[in-house]
């Protein structure tokens, strides 16, 4: 029998959990040639702003052990751009496309939130207020429970599309903030970004990365983000996207008992570009060898032990 | 930015992602190493200039996939083989992968060198590893029919295994090295300097030259060659995560006619060849 | 020409900068089959709290890509029979020993300093207010500057010992805790305690740690901790033990461009019983490489490219 | 909480962390593998019940050291033997380790097994990979002119490897295995239940019994020990940090005249060998 993995995630519909985290997965075509992207669950795409941006000075990426870290900038052809060039290629496939955001100050939200608004082939915001890569904005609107709420309700006063805050780890307490932006109206959230992190050149004795500290991703990140999915979904009642260091089945089924309702996978995709494919498989098959007939069964489970 | 929808066509259909199973391996020099993998889907379609991401293991860590130019690609059988470089972790895993093991190669990627017209004097300026992607170049030259100066330097004798194939296939490669085990002793760009101002050579300005090596190098190469107004192109390397153009992390500063006078473009998948005229070299 | 390594933490003489992390060295004698304990420039001793602590329930310890996740909690036979039957053992060496200590009130932090200042060969104190794993104290006092102040000014007030402030990683701005305990008067700062996160079983489908969540040390928090030491060289004065997946000399040396003065060697004990010598000697063949007379020119380094 | 100092001594002397030639490496029964490592200090020093820390390569993932006890060690020819089970990651880069290679190995570490005296009656239960452990125990309580009662269980006939080598030193193993393939069809305790209640069978309460192996069969076999006040020394597992007492993570509940009525011990230093009647079965 197969199981039912259909999930719905603030008002977006879902055919199974498996989404991609943004800013690693561009805007789709980029892993077309190594899998069907109708199999996906969602698609997130490249962290979107106003204006087009140049992004971070190079080297924007290091290796670290078991990760990574990144600091892109937030590099992208600015929201205009996106709709016209690359959201029709999108309207090819059979799925929900969310698009994460980023404002450099509150009304930037909001009027990216309008443009997508009126956009076709939109199925929802994930708005970033948790980028450690930019100077202004990102992380600042993410470690503040106040000002997350603002963007929130800015964002849901321009749109009707469903809003998924992405939360940051590089905070004190990550609940507070979901709290607050649950209250202000989001519709979801996705969790984590990446941490906060910075790597030494030893022979040249500066930082490697351009903008000296860049954001971690990968497996060496997955207990400090199955840890944020634990307390969130404790502290609040909306459904949560699961991410950080995702790389097997196994890994996405600890989010999901830890209370995601979807998992996203990141930098997975570098490594095996069908990796989001692969995840999704073995979820399927962790349903049938535990009989597990529909993945709700299981968002949460390990609270309930 | 018009990399979204215009690249992507081309990889729809050219790229793969495959288990290939090491063919040889084999040490050639010090800490290099010559690599045979059974390939044909990626064998070909390959044209020179374009690389292979690679997974060194099945172990996540290293995690990140190495990029490696193709040395050459043998269609009939179905075969891709690398020249390489042990330079860290992955490289040293890499070269210790035994015949009979699958390895994860996705590829071929990015845009390879523009072919020159036949006819046309072409110029090829090789320094240290950088020499893998020109080998399979020459190749496709001499199967076109187009003769080359060639110029090859490294940091000793034994670094230039590719030398003897360069010849067999009717190339004279002029030859430089770091301590002088072999031809000039110096480094490539001087030799090719000095070559271009001695009147008694009769150095004869190509059409077009190719070129990859270290970024020093590369740099002295791009001076000389604009000077003399000689179009150029370049293989660039950068640290790279997806080598697909989605995580934007191999960027390279190209001239540009906006504000800030550059774009970032991605060596992945606008590259790694990209015109010589048109690499911002202050930064790079 | 043998380089000069010595170093001063806070007043705390150390003749090289290596020393170990609190908790995973034990109280010496367990590390002194493989290494001689002369060699080290510090010794940091497990956490003690005032009465004895049992600890948490098993399993303590899961691992995880490139690290591990320990949630000991703080089990320790309380300061006096430290002081009695621990602290002679260390006696016949000639190191510094820095005790690492913890309290559930502000009043604790006060005794324990008392005790400890009576006591003889005791060289300094490392105060734990970042520990992610006991319900009372711990990383309460860690994450809010004022709170953190006031136990080092209670310290303070109860020895002439000198008072390394060991920070958590899991707040929203470590610097604004360095900035608070540095005017409060510590005496030296030692960063990173360990990052909260957490496993998940998927077959047992709970937690795998008795504690549910713990502490995540080794290789895979290096970037964080880096990061973390880069920002709080940057904002305050005091000389700084750097610690979180040092394994090896390379990364010792990374911190210490970053601005660490000493550095700690934690998880990669269990990995390598001789990593912090082979650490210190790889720290004398660098400085030898690079020409580097006093590992005092390579302090920080890393902000003056 | 006596464990600073007492349990230091003899470590200080007796532990060694060494590199370690790959003698052997077999496969002997489904994902049971046989390793024989060249380590004179450690197997000079080892007594049944104690273990081994062991690296299971050189890279840094997985990152911990896995414990496994010590099968035999040969004095003379200064070898330890190892038999394991693969059942994740470490153990899986474990059993690819081939001859030739080194691995780091720590040890010997821990507490063994408290001999009987000459004469005593002595029962000895293994089930599965725990019987590993007890087959040195009883080389040596063969070599002491000791016999003693076996009792050894396991999934199937192929997990038994080490039967006929038992049965060589003069020991007539009594058997069972969860499918019936050999001997009795069920678990050993079962089997050892059956026995103590037969009464033609005429058991005869030993004097010491030592256990190693699961869970669920060592909390079954106390359950029947304790009944019949039969004294009986457990080797435990509990996940490892460190091996040598230093990270408290091996943590194990000791009946204690505490508030509490327990203290936690820990199985590197202060076992893995513990007294059976002292263990809190209810927990472990
Ligand atoms: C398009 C392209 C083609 C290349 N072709 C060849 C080739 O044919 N032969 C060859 O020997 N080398 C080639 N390189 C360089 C090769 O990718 C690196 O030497 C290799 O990635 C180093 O990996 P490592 O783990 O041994 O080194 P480490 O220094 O341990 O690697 C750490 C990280 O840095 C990255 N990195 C280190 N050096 C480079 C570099 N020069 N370029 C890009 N990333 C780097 C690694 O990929 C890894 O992510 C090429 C690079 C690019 C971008
Ligand atoms: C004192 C002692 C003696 C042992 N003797 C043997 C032996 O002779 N033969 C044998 O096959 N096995 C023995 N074990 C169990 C063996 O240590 C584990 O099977 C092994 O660590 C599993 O590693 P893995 O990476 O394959 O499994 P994974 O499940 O991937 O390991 C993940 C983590 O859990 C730990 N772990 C998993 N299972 C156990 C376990 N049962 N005990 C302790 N830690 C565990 C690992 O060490 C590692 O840190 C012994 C354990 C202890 C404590
Ligand atoms: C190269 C790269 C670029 C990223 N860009 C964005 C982005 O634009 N917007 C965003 O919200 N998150 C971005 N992220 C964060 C990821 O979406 C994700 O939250 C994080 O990487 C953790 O997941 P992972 O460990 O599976 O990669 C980026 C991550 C990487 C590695
Ligand atoms: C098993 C274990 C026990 C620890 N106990 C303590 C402790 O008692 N007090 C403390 O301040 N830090 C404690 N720590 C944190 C370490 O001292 C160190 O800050 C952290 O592990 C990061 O360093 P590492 O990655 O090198 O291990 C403990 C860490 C581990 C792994
Ligand atoms: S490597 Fe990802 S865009 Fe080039
Ligand atoms: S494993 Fe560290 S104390 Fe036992």
């Amino acid at each position: 029998m197969k199981p039912e993995l259909s999930v719905n995630i603030g008002g977006i519909k879902m055919k199974n959990p498996v989404t991609t985290a943004s800013g690693t997965f561009g805007y789709g075509p980029e892993y077309a040639p190594y899998i069907d992207l109708n199999r996906l669950g969602a698609i997130v795409v490249k962290g979107t702003t106003l204006k087009s941006r140049q992004g971070n000075p190079t080297p924007r990426i290091v290796e670290t052990p078991s990760g990574m870290l990144n600091a892109i900038g937030l590099q992208n052809p600015g929201v205009d751009y996106f709709i016209e060039r690359a959201l029709p290629f999108l309207s090819n496939f059979d799925l929900p496309v969310i698009v994460n955001i980023s404002g450099d100050t509150v009304e930037d939200y909001g009027l990216l939130a309008g443009k997508l608004d009126s956009a076709s082939g939109v199925a929802g915001l994930e708005v970033n207020i948790s980028c450690p890569n930019v100077k202004k904005g990102g992380l600042q609107f993410g470690s503040d429970p106040e000002s997350a709420a603002e963007v929130v309700r800015v964002i849901k006063s321009s749109t009707g599309l469903p809003v998924i805050v992405k939360l940051s780890p590089n905070v004190t307490s990550i609940t507070d903030l979901a709290v607050s932006v649950a209250e202000a109206g989001a519709d979801a959230l996705s969790l984590i970004n990446t941490i906060l992190g910075m790597a030494i050149d030893i022979k040249a004795r500066r930082p490697v990365l351009g903008n000296i500290m860049g954001g971690l991703s990968g497996p060496a990140v997955r207990p400090v983000a199955v840890r944020c999915v634990w307390q969130v979904y404790k502290a609040v009642k909306l459904p949560i996207i699961g991410m950080g260091g995702i790389v097997s089945a196994e890994d996405a089924i600890e989010f999901i008992l830890a209370g995601a309702s979807a998992v996203a996978v990141g930098t997975a995709n570098f490594v095996n570009p069908r990796a989001t494919v692969e995840i999704l498989e073995g979820i399927e098959e962790y349903c049938r060898k535990y009989g597990c007939r529909d993945i709700q069964e299981l968002v949460g489970a390990a609270h309930r032990q | 930015m018009g990399s979204i929808g215009t690249s992507v066509k081309g990889r729809v259909e050219l790229s793969f992602l495959i288990d290939a199973l090491v063919i040889k391996q084999e040490r050639v020099g010090p800490g290099l190493y010559f690599m045979e993998l059974q390939a044909p889907e990626i064998a070909r379609k390959a044209v020179p200039g374009q690389f292979v991401h690679m997974q060194v293991s099945r172990e996540l860590e290293p995690l990140l996939r190495r990029p490696f130019s193709i040395y050459n690609a043998d269609q009939d059988k179905g075969r891709l083989e690398l020249l390489y470089q042990v330079v860290g972790k992955g490289t040293e895993i890499l070269s210790k992968a035994a015949p009979g093991q699958n390895l994860s190669v996705l590829g071929p990627l990015g845009r390879g060198f523009v072919l020159p017209e036949k006819g046309q004097k072409v110029m090829v300026v090789g320094g240290g590893i950088g020499i893998a992607p020109l080998v399979f170049l020459l190749k496709e030259l001499a199967a076109g029919g187009i003769s080359a100066e060639v110029y090859l330097g490294a940091r000793t004798k034994t670094c230039l295994p590719s030398l003897s194939q360069v010849g067999s296939m009717g190339f004279q490669p002029k030859v430089a090295s770091d301590d002088g085990t072999i031809g000039y002793h110096g480094q490539i760009t001087a030799l090719l300097e000095r070559d271009m101002a001695d009147t008694a050579i009769a150095f004869l300005k190509p059409d077009m030259a190719y070129a990859c090596g270290p970024k020093p190098m590369l740099k002295s190469l791009a001076r000389l060659l604009l000077a003399k107004h000689i179009p150029f192109q370049v293989s660039l390397e950068e640290h790279m995560g997806c080598g697909v153009g989605a995580c934007l992390s191999c960027a390279c500063k190209i001239k540009a006619n906006n504000q800030e006078g550059y774009l970032y473009r991605h060596v992945c998948v606008n590259g790694p060849v990209f015109p010589g005229e048109e690499v911002v070299w202050d930064e790079a």
